[in-house]
């Protein structure tokens, strides 16, 4: 039976330049009981959807035209009142950024006691039972009923959000990107808690996700979102297994896969259309590399293509082939340098006007990649790679903060603590290697990037780069050093000065270090711009960062930091902001030009399977100490630590047929406020000794590439297991 | 005859002192810029707008002038202590300032002026700042002091000093103010006001005679000064004094004619010129209902002498008096000798003509029962004296008795029903009103119904008077006037024509007119118009506005002109 | 490789010298231009204060009499109280010869009411406009060390801003005031030292904030010195906070000099608004009903400070844009 | 309470003395190295040399400046201000706290109706924002902050006092009414007293409700921004519920820190008002005091003002951190 059923929905929203067409005519069913998979990157209009199926629409926005049925009721036409009373009771709604739901000034038992007496009708009594049982329902200990919502963790509130949702038993719970931002385990754990309460309270779920192996996880089907369309809608195994539209080949494409590596990532190069003035033709048309010259001029509509699913593509006949074709990365590489600059949020500001820039415009005068090609002894120099002595080298590192000390501290009754960042780590780094730091917040890895660039100085322990201390470098040196290592930041839309051109911006670096003359730079800007495919070059020059969408930013950001021909480069972070779509791009880009200029690489990201994409060898970091290391397929596929074990257990697939395996560790990592005598993970280990509790683990190495710290395989590996009540595993 | 003869060698010794200075200057020096203070505007805008009026002026005379207007705080610095180069708090000594003198009842003798503002004994701390140093002066302010029974010869005297004050033109004067009072003629029979001269309607015998006319037997009055204390052995700002001299009677008090009659003291016989025999009013009582007697008021002079004499590191000694406010005024009785309950014999240091307006009919009469015992305890300590004390309600034996007050709010008072001269109101109650608008709206609404003194412009209360019936306009002219003061001790002002120059710049006819609203007399003398007696004198010399006549005056003594019309020394 | 990058030179055909106009000066320039387009309110405060600021300059001319010298009539008298001419009934009041220039009347010793207007208008853009570059400067650079350099230097100057919140304003420009000559730069001296406090503490959290953003990192990364961090990077994104600082402190300056000067502790020979207005006060124009006398300096300041406030809000629409109205 | 927070509070109450003493310092030295003479008031025809010495040495001011600083401190700790200048036989604390209730009274019931309104006016600005009404509502609340409060006061005055004569012009009483009150009891609970309240409270308030509605307005925009709002809103609260329960709840914390501070300031603050209706209240006297230079009394007033501005500081710190249970120990309420 459909419980909800959306017939041509269009919702716009009003904006100084013009009407926002966000929906544009969607129409889709759900059925009781059913698990849909609303997919679709960043401004395809899923989440107006869902503002507009339980109206809470901005104040600009505004449903056009349409009908909302649920369970027989026109939702658009229901009074206010009425569709206040709908809402929770029947529709519950888990917001996106619902670690931010919680009313920071309320306890969260309060929050939820008030919405089941108030919405619900309990009395206090009863409401507090109902309370505690929804706690223990998605697992947090009743106790923490009486908790603000600051003293919970991340995965703890998104708990709590979920219990407030179930709180007054919903026919339909819509769940906006719900684990989005959480670590890979806790996003584990409340998938688990998703699937169960699915499965045990048969909730029809409305799931909203730009993460297909989300998805693949925890829906039974699947509706892929452009452009403010439906492009397809199916099953979910049909879906992962034949997509039907270009659009989900590219996105399913995109997503690396731990079990199912792919030697190149497919990215979907390109921005959505501009949905104040929406192309007439298929709206994919601009980024599909299957494009013919129909496309442009004919909308096509969602049909049915085979048995219950549709798609809207005027090429769904061809689909078998296309798919094929899909699979090689350079088919979607082709349009990767095609594309041009984005739409822009107000065209008028800027004298290149906002739109694509047509194929046929882009001739760009550098030739090909050819010219990329590192010369060794170049007279740049520092673009020159050579594999013998390492680079970099990390001597048994250690960074410390104190924080709350101080005079004003002591005055303020502070008491004064000291964070255990990093904690003796070592390794290091040949010309030309890439390796990745991997492991959940607050582990260390970016405290460790930033030690590596010398933006903070190591407590002990040295850090040699190129034979030189980092801790005793004079100025010259110092500069020498900034000159030949860059970092490469997180979130693009704060690493460029929001004041600056993109010139202006690209050009710092070298004024510092003593560039005079103008033209000079500007050649060398241009340089590196082009090789970060930014291409024409000219046309990024005086734009500001605001005018740029985040993937360009990114290969700006990228540019900035290679502008100097450095010969080291850590990367935080590099695409986490990013949509999935263009995530790739950057990837590859940033890979290729590493290969290419024999560039050392340490890549920092809490995804696995990217840095198994990116990076010769990772390291796996836990509460500042490496407590894996080693190349990077052995150790994704033959993983030693519980700690990198528990980890790739946790990352979804992208694939409905393979269940991830259940999880043996909780979330939670400890405050790194205090040190432990024996191993660090102990406290979380399932395979805790009674060694690991006192001796510290010593670092076994195979063949000396693949390293763990861990008793499991070194003297005490017969120590006596530890029994441990399942209270001491749980959350805390 | 020896005296003139000192007399002559002291003025030829001043004269050279003068001349030296004087001699100093080389000749045809530019005179230099004269700073001319006065209080600000915001605290008295009439004196501030005359200042700015004659600063006008004096430029005429090819003058450099600077108008420098301060708060009365700093002006007492720059002013009071900065007499002298070697004593100037500021950085340098004085030049010329508006200055002005309040009438108070006492003041209507002339001896408090003739004496304080000139003679040179009190040129260095006292109230002689413009360092006035005269010997024939001098000798004319002591003589005044001594002819306590030749009133005429006394006169006599006085009109010599005035005459010498006015030639060397060492203040110049330019008005008494008429002071205006606005009385509810409707709560009150305009008849029964009585006006002192020199004073005004408020007075102390319009408070006992002034009849309502409503059973309402309230008059409520208020001040724009400060009433500080309640204290009959202090000298406070002007309001406080006038409700101490309600409440605590005298032996003799100033009629409204200016001379001082016999109050409390049925008779005040002199047997010689120092001694005098003070006869109470039999059946006087104090508000606390004990009797008044012959040692009470022979205690109110000891508590005043009351001191200890206190020796320094150097061997110096020094009189500390517990009552520093009236020690002065007590200071030439010699001995007090209580003849019975009623009588008793003050004995004189040495005559004084003034001792029965500024000792009898100056010293509040005490309870003894209350005050020997805090001025003995006072004498116990070092750093405290009356000043400090301020009973919860006062005591006194005066026709109106404390209810309550609230420093720097209101006083109330009620009438003594035990009092020989019962005032014929019941009630009077001053509130401190600082807001002059607020004034202004009380008076016209009858929340108040005898406005008791007026700071302001003048000519906005005529209007008010003048658009409400109920109300009338009393003035009379003060005691007080207002005056340019030179210091002569130094350049320019040291010489005599030059003061005489900046006297034809002032514009007395039009500062009165224009600035006044006319109320306000002309001046040519520290004694007022209104005390006529002493006012019998020949004419003093005129000093006409007159800025050709003040160039002419400055030009015959030899000042000069450069090309820029500065002017230049002789 | 240069060589070829050389000679792509002519093939872009943009001189180098056309994105160095990219600097930080301009992007300030836009924003503050930003302001006032977007704003009207601004845009209003702005021409407000153009407009006092012509006044004021121009004062001398414009004004018809001195301020502080009594007009006289035939007589020799002053014209005291007189009415503006458009109030005035046939056969009233009204000073013979000057009729047409006693717009607003005169005082009640006889000044031009509308001359000391415009004379009033240079004391309030002085004091307003000094006070404000005072406060703004100070807070600014005690922000920016506090913020950059943490530590004791933060400390100290944060314990300082403490001190400065705890001294009552108004009573201490009093005190100022009473002790030292009357002038209207007591108002600007104590707005120094005490005002910059908000401006210095709103500054130091937003400097802490653009420090740790990563585009200062980046800069530190590619060898940036301290103080080109601090005056390339920081000072560039503070100085529109700096402004909006700056316009209230306008607007709390001349109210505060208004104030002072109300309470009889200005600079009498210094005519401004609020020694108009305290000279209406005290001269009864209340009770008399002199409204041509009260209503104008009153109007004066009102505009004046509503100017700052307006900019000030345009700033803050324009930095934050969460107060923007939708 | 926990032991975090009693730390917390010990440290900021630490803070607050040393600030206080700072302050009380550079009161010191402020009125100690003036230029005017601190005798001044004292001035008269008889004053003699020996009478300035005794005043001197009466009032401490012969010490040198290091003893005078010691015994001003010693002094001040025992909450001793000496004696005043100008009135006999009250201390400066007679004086000041005969004062300081009046000003606390006009103080609290003006910011009571400041923030009862700009509260309120906050809350439906921001319900309507964009709509006419919130323009024009602003603006005028611009406006009535733009307008000097000694002026507004006097318009008042002129019309409700002197031309209708509904309102008493001056003071908190006539003496008659006055001189009854024994405690201040008698003073609260007379109807008289609240008349003469009424146009300077009114005035006051016309200009400080203007911080709170534009305080209010802006936290409840950026409130109603916050997911949580969002939240509320999906869980099908009421509307009602949403604005005032929800986020006029927690846009009201910053408002109430600024109510707090704002004790402490208008009671510096009101020195104007106070002088134009005559208030008999902390400000008046500090202006009276000075004008009159007496230095201990200007100095006591001074110093009392300043002690309740730091002490409502602390309490806002205070507030803060109990009323927003994320404001750790750490964080520092930002409200001014």
């Amino acid at each position: 039976m459909t419980i909800l059923s959306i017939r041509d929905l269009k919702v716009d929203y009003a904006t100084q330049d013009g009407t926002v067409e966000a929906v544009d005519g969607v129409s889709l069913d759900v059925a009781e009981g059913q698990h849909l998979g609303l997919i679709g990157e960043s401004g395809c209009g899923k989440t107006t959807l869902l503002k507009a199926i339980v109206q809470v629409l901005p104040r600009n926005g505004r449903v056009v035209s349409g009908k909302i049925m649920f369970k027989g009721m026109d939702l658009l036409q229901l009074p206010p009142a009425e569709m206040r009373q709908l809402r929770w009771r029947e529709i519950a709604t888990i917001p996106q950024a619902s670690m931010d739901s919680l009313n920071p000034v309320q306890r969260v038992g309060s929050q939820l006691m008030k919405l089941l007496r108030i919405r619900g009708g309990y009395d206090k009594r009863a409401a507090r039972r109902r309370a505690a049982d929804l706690f223990d329902l998605v697992g947090l200990d009743t106790d923490r009923l009486m908790h603000y919502p600051h003293e919970f963790s991340g995965g703890m509130k998104q708990r709590a959000v979920i219990a407030m949702a179930l709180a007054l038993e919903p026919s339909l719970l819509i769940a906006d990107e719900p684990v989005t931002a959480l670590d890979v385990i806790v996003q584990h754990q409340i998938l688990e808690v998703l699937r169960e309460l699915e499965a045990e309270l048969n909730l029809t779920v409305m799931l909203i996700t730009h993460d297909i192996s989300v998805v693949a996880q925890v829906c039974d089907s699947v509706a892929v979102m452009y452009a403010g369309r439906i492009v397809e809608q199916a099953a979910a195994e049909p879906f992962f297994h034949a997509p039907a539209h270009p659009y989900s080949l590219g996105l399913q494409q995109a997503f690396p896969n731990l079990a199912n590596p792919r030697d190149e990532l497919v990215s979907i190069e390109g921005y959505p259309p501009d949905l104040r003035e929406p192309p007439s033709g298929c709206r994919f048309a601009e980024r599909c590399p299957f494009v013919q010259a129909d496309c442009h001029e004919i909308d096509p509509r969602l049909e049915l293509v085979a048995d219950e699913r549709l798609a809207a593509c005027l090429r769904s006949g061809e689909m078998e082939s296309l798919r094929k074709q899909a699979e090689d990365p350079a088919l979607w590489q082709q349009v990767e340098v095609a594309q041009g600059f984005a739409s822009t949020p107000n065209p008028s500001r800027h004298p290149y006007g906002g739109h694509p820039i047509k194929r046929e415009g882009l001739t760009s005068p550098m030739p090909s990649d050819k010219s990329f090609t590192p010369s060794v002894g170049d007279g740049d120099g520092g673009w020159g790679g050579d594999n013998g002595e390492p680079l970099l080298e990390m001597r048994a590192v250690s960074k410390q903060f104190k924080i709350g000390g101080g005079l004003a501290g002591l005055l303020r009754g502070d008491k004064e603590q000291t964070v255990y960042a990093v904690n003796n780590i070592s390794f290091s780094l040949r010309r030309g290697e890439s390796l990745g730091l991997a492991g959940e917040s607050g582990c260390g890895k970016s405290t460790t990037g930033k030690l590596l660039v010398k933006l903070l100085d190591a407590s002990d322990g040295e850090i040699l780069f190129d034979g030189a201390d980092l801790a005793h470098l004079d100025s010259d040196d110092l500069l020498d050093f900034r000159s030949r290592s860059q970092l490469m930041f997180q979130n693009p839309f704060e690493a460029l000065n929001p004041r600056f051109t993109l010139y202006r911006s690209l050009t710092e670096p070298l004024i510092i270090h003593g560039w005079k003359d103008e033209n000079q730079r500007l050649q060398r800007v241009v340089e590196t711009l082009d090789r970060v495919n930014l291409r024409p070059a000219e046309v990024f020059l005086d734009k500001y960062p605001h005018q740029l969408s985040g993937g360009q930013l990114q290969r700006v950001v990228l540019a900035r930091a290679l502008v100097l021909h450095p010969e080291f480069l850590v990367a935080d972070e590099p695409v986490s902001m990013l949509d999935v779509s263009v995530r790739a791009g950057i990837l590859n880009t940033t890979r290729r030009l590493a290969r290419e200029l024999g560039l050392a690489t340490v890549y920092i990201s809490h995804d696995l399977s990217l840095l198994q994409y990116t990076c010769d060898r990772i390291a796996i970091m836990y509460l500042g100490e490496i407590v894996e290391m080693g190349p990077s397929l052995e150790v994704i596929n033959n993983p030693q630590h519980p700690y990198t074990q528990a980890l790739i257990a946790a990352v979804p697939v992208p694939d409905p047929t393979v269940e991830n395996p259940p999880l043996r560790i909780q979330e939670g990592v400890p405050r790194p406020t205090e040190r432990f005598i024996g191993c660090p993970f102990a406290q979380r280990c399932p395979e805790v000794m009674e060694a690991c509790l006192n001796i510290r683990p010593p670092a076994i190495t195979d063949e000396g590439r693949h390293m763990a710290q861990c008793h499991l395989y070194g003297e005490q590996r017969d120590s006596p297991k530890v029994k441990r009540s399942p209270e001491a595993t749980a959350a805390g | 005859m020896s005296r003139k003869l000192v007399s002559l060698v002291v003025l030829l010794l001043m004269l050279l002192v003068f001349a030296l200075p004087a001699a100093s200057q080389t000749s045809g020096e530019m005179v230099p810029t004269i700073i001319v203070h006065s209080v600000t505007q915001a605290e008295r805008p009439i004196e501030y707008e005359t200042t700015r009026l004659v600063v006008e002026n004096m430029r005429e005379l090819g003058l450099e002038v600077e108008h420098r207007a301060i708060p009365w705080a700093q002006m007492i610095d720059e002013i009071w202590f900065s007499r002298t180069v070697d004593s100037a708090v500021a950085d340098r000594p004085f030049q010329m300032t508006h200055w002005r003198m309040v009438g108070r009842p006492e003041r209507s003798d002339p001896d408090e002026f003739t004496y304080n503002l000139f003679h040179s004994s009190v040129r260095d701390g006292g109230y002689n700042f413009i360092g006035y140093n005269n010997p024939e002066y001098d000798a004319l302010a002591e003589a005044q002091r001594v002819e306590v029974a030749d009133k005429e010869a006394r006169l006599d005297i006085i009109c010599e000093a005035q005459t010498i004050i006015r030639n060397d033109m060492v203040n110049a004067y330019f008005i008494h103010p008429l002071t205006p009072q606005v009385v509810n003629t409707s709560a009150f029979n305009p008849d029964s006001i009585t006006t002192q001269a020199g004073i005004g309607v408020h007075n102390f015998w319009t408070w006992i005679g002034i009849e309502p006319t409503t059973d309402d037997k309230t008059l409520i009055t208020s001040t724009t000064s400060f009433l500080n204390n309640f204290n009959p052995l202090e000298i406070a700002g002007d309001a406080p004094s006038r409700v101490t001299e309600m409440t605590w009677d005298r032996l003799m008090r100033i009629n409204p004619i200016g001379v001082a009659e016999p109050w409390a003291a049925e008779s005040v016989e002199w047997e010689d010129p120092l001694n005098v025999v003070v006869t109470l009013r039999a059946g006087m009582k104090w508000h606390d209902g004990e009797d008044v007697q012959s040692d009470d008021a022979a205690y109110s002079f000891e508590a005043a002498l009351a001191g200890t004499t206190q020796t320094d590191e150097d061997g110096n000694e020094s009189f500390r008096a517990e009552a520093p406010d009236y020690y002065p005024f007590a200071r030439n009785v010699d001995s007090i000798e209580i003849i019975d309950d009623l009588s008793l014999r003050f004995t004189l240091k040495t005559p004084s003509a003034a001792f029965e307006t500024s000792s009898l009919a100056k010293l509040n009469l005490l309870p003894k029962h209350i005050w020997e015992p805090i001025i003995n305890d006072l004498l116990e300590q070092d750093d405290a004296d009356v000043n400090s004390i301020q009973e919860e309600i006062p005591i006194g034996s005066g026709p109106f008795k404390y209810v309550a007050y609230d420093v720097n709010e209101f006083v109330l008072l009620e009438a003594f029903d035990d009092h020989w001269a019962r005032p014929k109101i019941d009630t009077w109650l001053m509130n401190v009103l600082p807001n002059q608008e607020a004034t202004l709206g009380q008076i016209q609404s009858g929340e108040m119904n005898f406005l008791w003194e007026w700071p302001g412009d003048p000519g906005v209360l005529q209007q008010i008077v003048d658009d409400n019936e109920h109300l009338d306009i009393f003035s009379a002219i003060s005691i007080g006037f207002n005056y340019f003061a030179f210091n002569v001790r130094y350049a320019p002002f040291d010489d005599v024509t030059f003061r005489q120059a900046v006297a034809h710049t002032i514009p007395q006819e039009f500062i009165i007119d224009n600035i006044f609203n006319g109320l306000a007399a002309p001046a040519d003398s520290f004694v007022s118009a209104a005390l006529e007696y002493w006012r019998q004198c020949d004419d003093l010399p005129t000093y006409d506005f007159s800025i050709d006549g003040a160039r002419e005056l400055l030009a015959s003594a030899g000042y000069s002109w450069d090309d820029d019309g500065r002017l230049l020394y002789p | 490789m240069q060589q070829e990058a050389m000679a792509r030179e002519g093939s872009t055909g943009l001189p180098a010298a056309e994105f160095r106009q990219g600097s930080a000066l301009r992007q300030l320039w836009e924003t503050n231009l930003e302001v006032f387009q977007r704003d009207r309110m601004a845009l209003f405060g702005l021409i407000v204060f153009a407009i006092f600021a012509l006044v004021a300059l121009f004062a001398p001319i414009l004004a018809p009499n001195d301020p502080l010298t009594p007009l006289k009539n035939n007589d020799g008298d002053w014209i005291k109280d007189a009415l503006p001419y458009w109030l005035a009934e046939p056969g009233e009041d009204v000073a013979e010869g000057y009729t047409n220039d006693f717009l607003l009347g005169t005082t009640n010793i006889g000044r031009d009411i509308f001359s000391q207007l415009i004379h009033g208008s240079r004391a309030a853009l002085l004091v307003g406009f000094s006070a404000a570059a005072a406060v703004a400067v100070i807070g600014t650079v005690i922000g920016l060390l506090a913020g950059f350099y943490g530590g004791w230097v933060d400390s100290v100057l944060m314990r300082a801003a403490d001190v400065a919140f705890g001294i009552p304003f108004i009573p201490f420009i009093i005190v100022i005031a009473a002790f030292f000559d009357p002038s209207i730069w007591n108002v600007v001296i104590a707005m120094a030292i005490l005002l910059w406090r908000d401006t210095g503490r709103v500054i130091r959290s937003q400097v802490l904030v653009i420090k740790e953003q990563a585009f200062v990192s980046a800069a530190r990364v590619s060898g940036a010195s301290n103080l080109r961090i601090i005056f390339v990077y920081i000072a560039p994104s503070i100085l529109p906070l700096s402004f909006l600082y700056g316009s209230f402190a306008i607007a709390w300056a001349i109210l505060t000099e208004a104030s002072v000067s109300f309470l009889g502790f200005s600079d009498p020979e210094t005519i401004s608004w609020g020694f108009m207005l305290q000279d209406a006060f005290l001269s009864l124009a209340l009770t008399r009903g002199a409204f041509y006398w009260i209503i104008p300096p009153g109007l004066c300041i009102m505009l004046t400070v509503m100017a700052g406030f307006f900019i000030g809000r345009g700033y803050e629409e324009v930095l934050f844009p969460r107060l923007r109205r939708m | 309470m926990n032991r975090g927070v009693i730390t917390y509070i010990a440290g900021r109450f630490l803070q607050s003395v040393m600030v206080l003493w700072i302050i009380v310092t550079l009161l010191f030295l402020l009125f100690r190295l003036a230029p005017s003479n601190p005798l001044a008031s004292y001035i008269d025809t008889t004053f003699t040399k020996e009478q300035e010495a005794a005043l001197l040495a009466r009032f401490g001011l012969d010490k040198p400046l290091g003893e005078q600083y010691i015994i001003y401190l010693l002094n001040l700790a025992r909450f001793e201000l000496g004696d005043t200048f100008s009135y006999s036989g009250k201390s400066v604390l007679d004086i000041l706290s005969a004062d300081l209730p009046n000003t606390i009274y006009l103080t609290l019931s003006s910011l009571l109706v400041a923030y009862g309104v700009g509260v309120l006016g906050g809350i439906l600005m921001a319900a309507l924002r964009g709509s006419l009404f919130e323009r024009v509502g602003t603006t005028f609340t611009l406006m009535t902050r733009a307008a000097p409060t000694f002026w507004v006061g006097m318009l008042l005055l002129t019309f409700f006092a002197f031309q209708w004569k509904l309102l008493p012009s001056a003071g908190i009483a006539p003496a008659m009414v006055r001189f009854r009150w024994e405690t201040e009891w008698d003073k609260l609970l007379s109807p008289v007293f609240w008349r003469h309240m009424i146009l300077p409270t009114f005035t006051l308030a016309v200009y400080l409700h203007g911080l709170p509605l534009l305080l209010m307005r802006s936290n409840m925009l950026e409130v109603l921004d916050q997911d949580y709002v969002t939240m509320s809103r999906l869980a099908g609260y009421s509307e009602w519920r949403v604005m005032i329960q929800t986020a006029a709840r927690n846009a009201m914390l910053p408002v109430l820190t600024a109510l707090t501070l704002g004790i402490g300031y208008s009671i510096g603050g009101n020195v104007v008002i106070e002088n134009v209706f005559s208030w008999p209240g902390l400000g008046r006297t500090l202006v009276r005091a000075v004008q009159q230079a007496d230095y201990p009394l200007a100095q006591g007033a001074f110093f009392l003002i300043a002690l309740i501005i730091v002490f409502m500081n602390f309490i806002a710190d205070i507030l803060y951190s109990l009323l927003d249970p994320r404001v750790g120990a750490s964080a520092q309420a930002q409200v001014s």
